[in-house]
């Protein structure tokens, strides 16, 4: 059987050219406009509304964490004090990692784009729990309010790890930043515990398990550290916000206490987290790569297993960022192994994709360009992390802007990537329309460029010696430096473009089509943008494995 | 609307109808058990009392799980679930144990008995559990 | 959708959410939500076992004193309380199932009486530490026992048994909602005491924690 | 050759015998990594040319890798990562566990210096002297938060833990003057908390020693003579002591003249103190509680206003208790005030 003989492969084509113009046309009007009252969205329980929620909060907050991001590259242009003084520096580098990682990362991908897409590609009408899906929306804004209302008034300057004893004594504002993330964990459980309900539960008939799209094993996998690691750095945040009011002595030397069971405690959270931020991105990827280069993934069940190996083996790492912590050398050999261990699964991963390529049929679009940057970086800078995950060559490498430049090309190297590689390629099952290909392409060029130009830099200041959170420097670290603001730079602006060319396609875009990249992605298969239930008519049924590409197709969408 | 790999078990376990007899049953063990942690733990047994105590408890917490929680008549992804965290509960222990246990003398909590140093805290308390001073961080091995 | 379950039930039926598949699956979903959200419960507490793993692994002298300083009759009699409301709250579910709503509204009632003595109990202990100065960290003050981790054992011991409280109290609003449905709607049934089993379970896992701390607490 | 790898990498100077055995892993995994990267980066960019797309609707074959890749897709990093840890965990080791002959030398971070302490006798303070070609092992310790003591030239790193030893050793191999960075956020000067260390050739470390115990000497019996004069320290002086520790004043402030956040309390009473504003004051007593209550009022020179006010925090007694302690400081009556710090003893 073939892709074509689901029953709505041959779909009608929204072909309107303002929102919602022609959705009269058949009786189910897409999501985007059925109901506008502002209520409507507020009080929604569709997924694909929540998601679009989700995604216009962490846009938000990924230009928020952005702009501390440029003061602080501004502030390191000099050595010496540029625009501000080493209070505000070091509240701004925290500022910037908590946002980035608690209000930006962890959400964009799941929240956003997993709650739109896993239901559409599950053929299910919803999500399993509906409304805990919103109200994790909403327990998500609470904790985000709370973290950036403390962090304005007072603000915090421990660094998004808030280390104990520093944490304890601070006379900063601890407790309602730490609180904000403590709520904000809560919101994070329940999307993933209703991804996991939702795979297991609602899968139309025809999805096996190894049928699943490998963006859904991508969010399944990172659902289940969510729910298991979460919990610990919920505690984690409550016991420090305790610490710091009534002095428990849980952390704190004086007391008997010990600081490195903290960082104990912290990174068996912390550790699988950066995991929840990359999983999803790879998910992407695997969908990206499959649709543009029209193959089946090279080695299915291999990317599909090594999400889990990753998630499981994931846990039993963390004290990879405890090497020169006063850890005991036998926990350092033990978490030394476990590291290496993971990374041969994403190693998996990495050659699967190059070997979906293979033999392929390529279209060099956008997303596919940003796959491009994300392959290099992602082996770039899994590799850098398998460096300083090897325990000697850590000594020297720990806390300085080595590190800073390793997790720097995961996190923005692969996991952005990834993210606008997921607007580009989805823009238009969301919205029904097209953006721009050539300024698309340009702004792709110019983000790898001045991504590398930021922080292949700081590789170099990591080697040099200097540390990470220094608000000044010693001299001869200004060159470098120099260019890595410079780079910076080039980067904003090409988030500047994009921020433009999709708001515009966003409001005057062309019409899209149903699938205009005649992918065979089971969420192609409904409308662009989709019904509010997911489907007109009967569950559709899915007779292949997604990105199946092999036999002629006589009956597919002519053209857009 | 339907979905693949539907099974039954699960609903004709739990649908199956048994008299209040099980759970009396697991509670009279529960009480048994109860009787025999409180009377071993007062003999204050040297080393493996905590040991046998928690033995007891995870017994006990089986039993728990299996018939209260019906964990026996539901399906093995709820299993699974159980399994996994419990697994995680105990790496995430032994980790840091084993960190303690293993470290530079000097580097765990003073006053401790894996430490050499004092606790400034509870001077008068030092007594013969504390050997040595901080001379023997000149014993220069990593491991105690 | 088109394929509404046919074990729809009868008349004062349970909710059905159409975008499940079958009533079936609709409560398989739904306890296995239960399972994943109890599993965050025992990782919550698990970071508190840690630390009191590797305190008691430290000073096991000084836990084991500080151990003798609580009162191991109230903590058997609350262990024994809880044991017992575990046996009503799971007999709460049987009589659900049994759609006998008056027996549901009893046992929870029951249920909830051994909480409110178990909290009573505790309340005791605490006060009884409060005037013994034996106190986490900073305001610990007993004189009787001054030992490097005597502070620590009575952190860890107030800390695992505030959070288990705090667990006692949210547990006894769950059942307590459960129980007023059986009063008021009398509608649980053969085919419809989910909501009983999952308000269950969280109480069941309430005594779990306790059986785990009553030995790492009163018997060291 | 390395040399110029060095440059390359930017990798700073090598001046001990750990340096020699990391950077050697380092190239090998530094340039694997460049291999891989480039390698992958490159076999992508062939397909994307070798494999457009040349019709719309292309179907392409269905691939799959046989048992055959699988396996090698998962063995050659294996192998490669496992020999890195092997070597890594080897060296590791070495690092953590130092020589029996090995010199001591006592480090202690503090919020924002190095102190230092050797068993032969001398102190010193943000500048370690050592010998080379001779193993010395660091004791590292910390009187208030986390640090770390880096010494790139060196290529160590461990962190100090408050009240806590840990430690680390070298065998610096050529003399010289290296930095050392405080690698372990520890709040506002944590980017200033820089030394050094001095290796000196093992003759000019001797001479050096030699020196600073007749130096030492010399100020024991000062301290000592000058302990003498001290009155009896008044009850309220004492109480204003322990406030100062708990109400976290000399988290910003030192009582050994050393200057911090704020300026130091050694001597302070009864000084001349000059402005932001350009003015000078004497320091009194009024001087001081309109310190405590409305610190913005008159900044001092060269400090920022980051002081909190204890307008409310503090009652009248004991503000006054706090000047009166304040007060005692005016004489060379210097002692650690470490109401939470570790045992720190030099040693004899
Ligand atoms: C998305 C986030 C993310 C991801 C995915 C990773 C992935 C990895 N990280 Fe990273 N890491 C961070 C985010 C991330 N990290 C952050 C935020 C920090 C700093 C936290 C802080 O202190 O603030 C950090 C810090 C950090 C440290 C601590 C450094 C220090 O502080 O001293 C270590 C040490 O081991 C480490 C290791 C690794 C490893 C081994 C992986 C592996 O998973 C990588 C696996 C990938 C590959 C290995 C690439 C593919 C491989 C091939 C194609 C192989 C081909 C090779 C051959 C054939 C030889 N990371
Ligand atoms: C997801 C995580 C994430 C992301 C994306 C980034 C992005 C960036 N980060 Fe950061 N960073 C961290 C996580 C992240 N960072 C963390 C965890 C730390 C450690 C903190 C700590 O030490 O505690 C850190 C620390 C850190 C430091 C070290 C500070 C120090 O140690 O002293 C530096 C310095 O250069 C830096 C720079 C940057 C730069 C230049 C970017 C750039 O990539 C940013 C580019 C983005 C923009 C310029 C925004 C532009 C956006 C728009 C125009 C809006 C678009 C809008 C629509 C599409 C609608 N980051
Ligand atoms: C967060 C850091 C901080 C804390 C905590 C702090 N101070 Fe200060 N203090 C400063 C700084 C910085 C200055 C110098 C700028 C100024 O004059 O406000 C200062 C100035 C002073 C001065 C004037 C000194 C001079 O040389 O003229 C006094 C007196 C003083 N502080 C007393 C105290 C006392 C008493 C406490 C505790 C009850 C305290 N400070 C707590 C940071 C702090
Ligand atoms: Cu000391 Cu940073
Ligand atoms: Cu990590």
């Amino acid at each position: 059987m073939t892709p074509s003989s689901s029953p709505t492969a041959e779909g009608v084509l929204p072909g309107h050219d303002d929102a919602g113009g022609h959705a009269e046309h058949h009786h189910h009007p897409n999501y985007l406009v059925d109901g506008t009252t502002v209520k409507s969205w507020l009080l929604t329980i569709d997924h694909k509304r929540i998601g679009l929620m989700f995604l216009a909060s962490v846009l938000f907050f990924f230009l928020v964490g952005g702009v501390f991001a440029l003061a602080l590259r501004v502030e390191l242009l000099t050595p010496g004090p540029t625009v501000m003084d080493a209070m505000t520096y070091n509240r701004a580098f925290t500022l910037h990692g908590l946002i980035m990682i608690f209000l930006f990362m962890i959400p964009a991908i799941p929240a956003a784009f997993g709650n739109f897409m896993v239901p559409l590609m599950l053929g299910a009408k919803d999500v399993a729990f509906p409304r805990l899906n919103l109200a994790s929306f909403y327990i998500y804004v609470t904790g985000a309010v709370l973290m950036v209302w403390g962090m304005l008034n007072g603000g915090l300057d421990t660094g998004w790890t808030f280390y104990a004893p520093y944490s304890i004594h601070t006379t900063t504002t601890v407790a309602p930043v730490l609180f904000g993330a403590f709520v904000i964990g809560f919101s994070s459980i329940a999307t993933g515990l209703n991804f996991i309900v939702t795979v297991h539960t609602m899968r139309a008939p025809g999805i096996t398990w190894f049928k699943l799209p490998l963006f859904v094993w991508a969010i399944y996998a990172t659902s289940c550290i969510q729910v298991l690691a979460t919990p610990v750095i919920g505690l984690l945040t409550l016991l420090v916000v305790g610490e710091n009011l009534f002095d428990f002595g849980l952390f704190d030397p004086a007391r008997g206490g010990d600081p490195v069971l903290f960082q104990h405690l912290f990174w068996f959270y912390s550790h699988p987290a950066v995991y929840i931020m990359v999983l999803p991105a790879f998910g992407v990827m695997s969908e990206v790569v499959a649709a543009y280069s029209r193959k089946n993934i090279f080695g299915y069940r291999a990317v599909a297993y090594s999400s889990l190996g990753i998630a499981f083996v994931g846990f039993f790492a963390w004290g990879h960022h405890m090497f020169v912590s006063g850890q005991s050398t036998f926990d350092a050999g033990i978490f030394g192994v476990l590291t290496m261990l993971v990374g041969v699964f994403t190693a998996i991963k990495v050659f699967n994709w190059v070997g979906t390529v293979y033999k392929g049929a390529v279209d060099f679009r956008t997303p596919f360009a940003y796959f491009c940057g994300f392959l290099f970086f992602t082996v770039f800078g899994g590799m850098t992390g398998i460096a300083v995950g090897t325990v000697s060559l850590d000594v020297p490498w720990h806390d300085t802007y080595f590190v800073v430049a390793h997790f720097h090309f995961i996190m923005v190297g692969a996991t952005i990537m990834a993210f606008l590689a997921a607007i580009h390629y989805w823009f238009p099952k969301m919205f029904g329309r097209m953006y721009h290909e050539g300024w698309g392409l340009v702004s792709a060029a110019l983000i790898i460029l001045g991504f590398n130009a930021t922080f292949i830099p700081q590789f170099l200041l990591g080697n040099y010696g200097m540390p990470r959170r220094y608000y000044e420097y010693p001299e001869r670290f200004q060159a470098l430096n120099v260019a890595s603001t410079a780079g910076a730079t080039l980067l904003a602006f090409g988030f500047v473009i994009i921020a433009i060319y999709l708001t515009y396609a966003l409001f005057y875009g062309r019409a899209s089509g149903k699938n205009p990249w005649r992918s065979t992605g089971y969420e192609w298969v409904s409308e662009s943008p989709p019904p509010t239930h997911n489907f007109v008519g009967p569950q559709p049924t899915f007779p292949e494995e997604p990105h199946y590409y092999l036999a002629p197709k006589k009956d597919e969408v002519k053209d857009v | 609307m339907a979905i693949v790999n539907e099974t039954h078990t699960e609903h004709r376990n739990m649908q199956e109808h048994h008299g209040t007899a099980r759970y009396w049953i697991v509670y009279g063990a529960l009480l048994a058990f109860t009787l025999l942690t409180v009377i071993t733990g007062r003999m204050h047994l040297p080393t493996f009392g905590l040991l046998l105590a928690l033995v007891i408890a995870t017994v006990k917490g089986t039993l728990v799980l299996l018939f209260f929680m019906h964990l026996i008549d539901h399906k093995g992804a709820n299993r699974l679930v159980m399994g996994v965290s419990l697994l995680f509960v105990i790496l995430m222990i032994a980790a840091p144990m084993a960190d303690f246990a293993t470290r530079f003398r000097g580097s765990n909590p003073p006053g401790s008995h894996v430490s050499d140093l004092k606790d400034l805290n509870f001077p008068e308390a030092q007594g013969d559990a504390i050997h040595g001073g901080s001379h023997d961080l000149k014993n220069p091995s990593t491991h105690p | 959708m088109s394929s509404a379950p046919a074990a729809h039930g009868a008349a004062p039926g349970p909710k059905f959410a159409e975008h499940f598949a079958s009533l079936e699956v609709q409560n398989h979903a739904a306890r296995l939500g239960m399972w994943l959200f109890l599993s965050t419960e025992i990782l919550l507490f698990a970071g508190l076992f840690v630390c009191y793993a590797c305190y008691r692994f430290l000073y096991p002298e000084a836990f084991a004193q500080a151990s003798r300083h609580l009162d191991l009759t109230l903590g058997t009699v609350n262990t024994l309380v809880l044991i017992t409301s575990s046996l009503t709250a799971a007999l709460a579910v049987h009589y659900a199932k049994e759609a006998k709503n008056n027996l549901v509204a009893v046992m929870v009632g029951l249920t909830l009486l051994m909480a409110v003595g178990f909290l009573v109990i505790k309340g005791f202990e605490y006060s009884h530490k409060f005037h013994e100065g034996t106190l986490p960290g900073k305001h610990y003050h007993f004189a009787g026992l001054q030992l490097p981790g005597a502070p620590m054992y009575f952190t860890i011991y107030f800390l695992t048994t505030g959070l288990h409280a705090l667990h006692v109290t949210i547990g006894m609003g769950v059942l307590g909602w459960m129980g007023l449905r059986a009063l008021t709607q009398k509608s649980f049934g053969p085919n419809n005491y989910t909501g009983m089993e999952l308000a269950s379970m969280y109480w069941h896992l309430v005594d779990l924690v306790w059986i785990f701390l009553f030995p790492m607490l009163y018997l060291v | 050759m390395s040399d110029i790898a060095n440059k390359i990498l930017f990798l700073p100077e090598r001046a001990s015998t750990f340096a020699d055995r990391v950077d050697v892993l380092h190239y090998f995994v530094v340039g694997t990594t460049m291999v891989m990267s480039a390698g992958v980066g490159l076999a992508a960019l062939f397909f994307f040319f070798r494999y457009r797309r040349r019709v719309p609707n292309q179907t392409t074959e269905y691939v799959t890798p046989d048992l055959k890749t699988e396996f090698l897709f998962v063995s050659v990093p294996l192998v490669f990562f496992l020999a890195w840890f092997a070597i890594g965990f080897r060296d590791f080791t070495w690092v953590t566990t130092p020589p029996k002959d090995a010199m001591d030398v006592y480090v202690m971070g503090k919020q924002w210096m190095w102190k230092f302490a050797y068993p032969e006798g001398p102190n010193g303070v943000n500048v370690l002297h050592v010998p080379a070609n001779r193993p010395v092992r660091l004791l590292i310790t910390s009187r208030d938060v986390l640090h770390s003591f880096f010494v790139p030239a060196f290529r160590i790193k461990m962190d100090a833990l408050p009240g806590r030893y840990t430690q680390v050793w070298f065998e610096a191999t050529k003399p010289g003057t290296y930095q050392v960075l405080c690698t372990e956020y520890c709040g506002l000067s944590h980017s200033k908390m820089l030394a050094e260390v001095v290796v000196l050739a093992p003759e000019d470390f001797e001479e050096w020693l030699k020196e600073q115990q007749r130096g030492r000497l010399q100020g024991r019996q000062d301290a000592l003579a000058d302990t003498s004069l001290v009155p009896p320290v008044a009850r309220m002086a004492e109480q204003g002591e322990k406030l100062a520790g708990s109400q976290g004043c000399l988290k910003c402030h030192t009582v050994d003249g050393s200057p911090h956040v704020g300026p130091t309390f050694l001597g302070l009473y009864d000084r001349e103190e000059k402005l932001a504003d350009g003015q000078t004051v004497r320091v009194d007593e009024a001087y001081i509680t309109q310190s405590m209550m409305d610190p913005g009022a008159h900044l001092v020179v060269g400090y920022q206003n980051v002081m909190p006010t204890y307008q409310g925090k503090l009652q009248g007694p004991e503000t006054a208790a706090i000047v009166e302690y304040l007060k005692t400081l005016r004489t060379a009556n210097v002692r650690e005030a470490s109401p939470e710090g570790p045992a720190y003893d030099p040693i004899q």
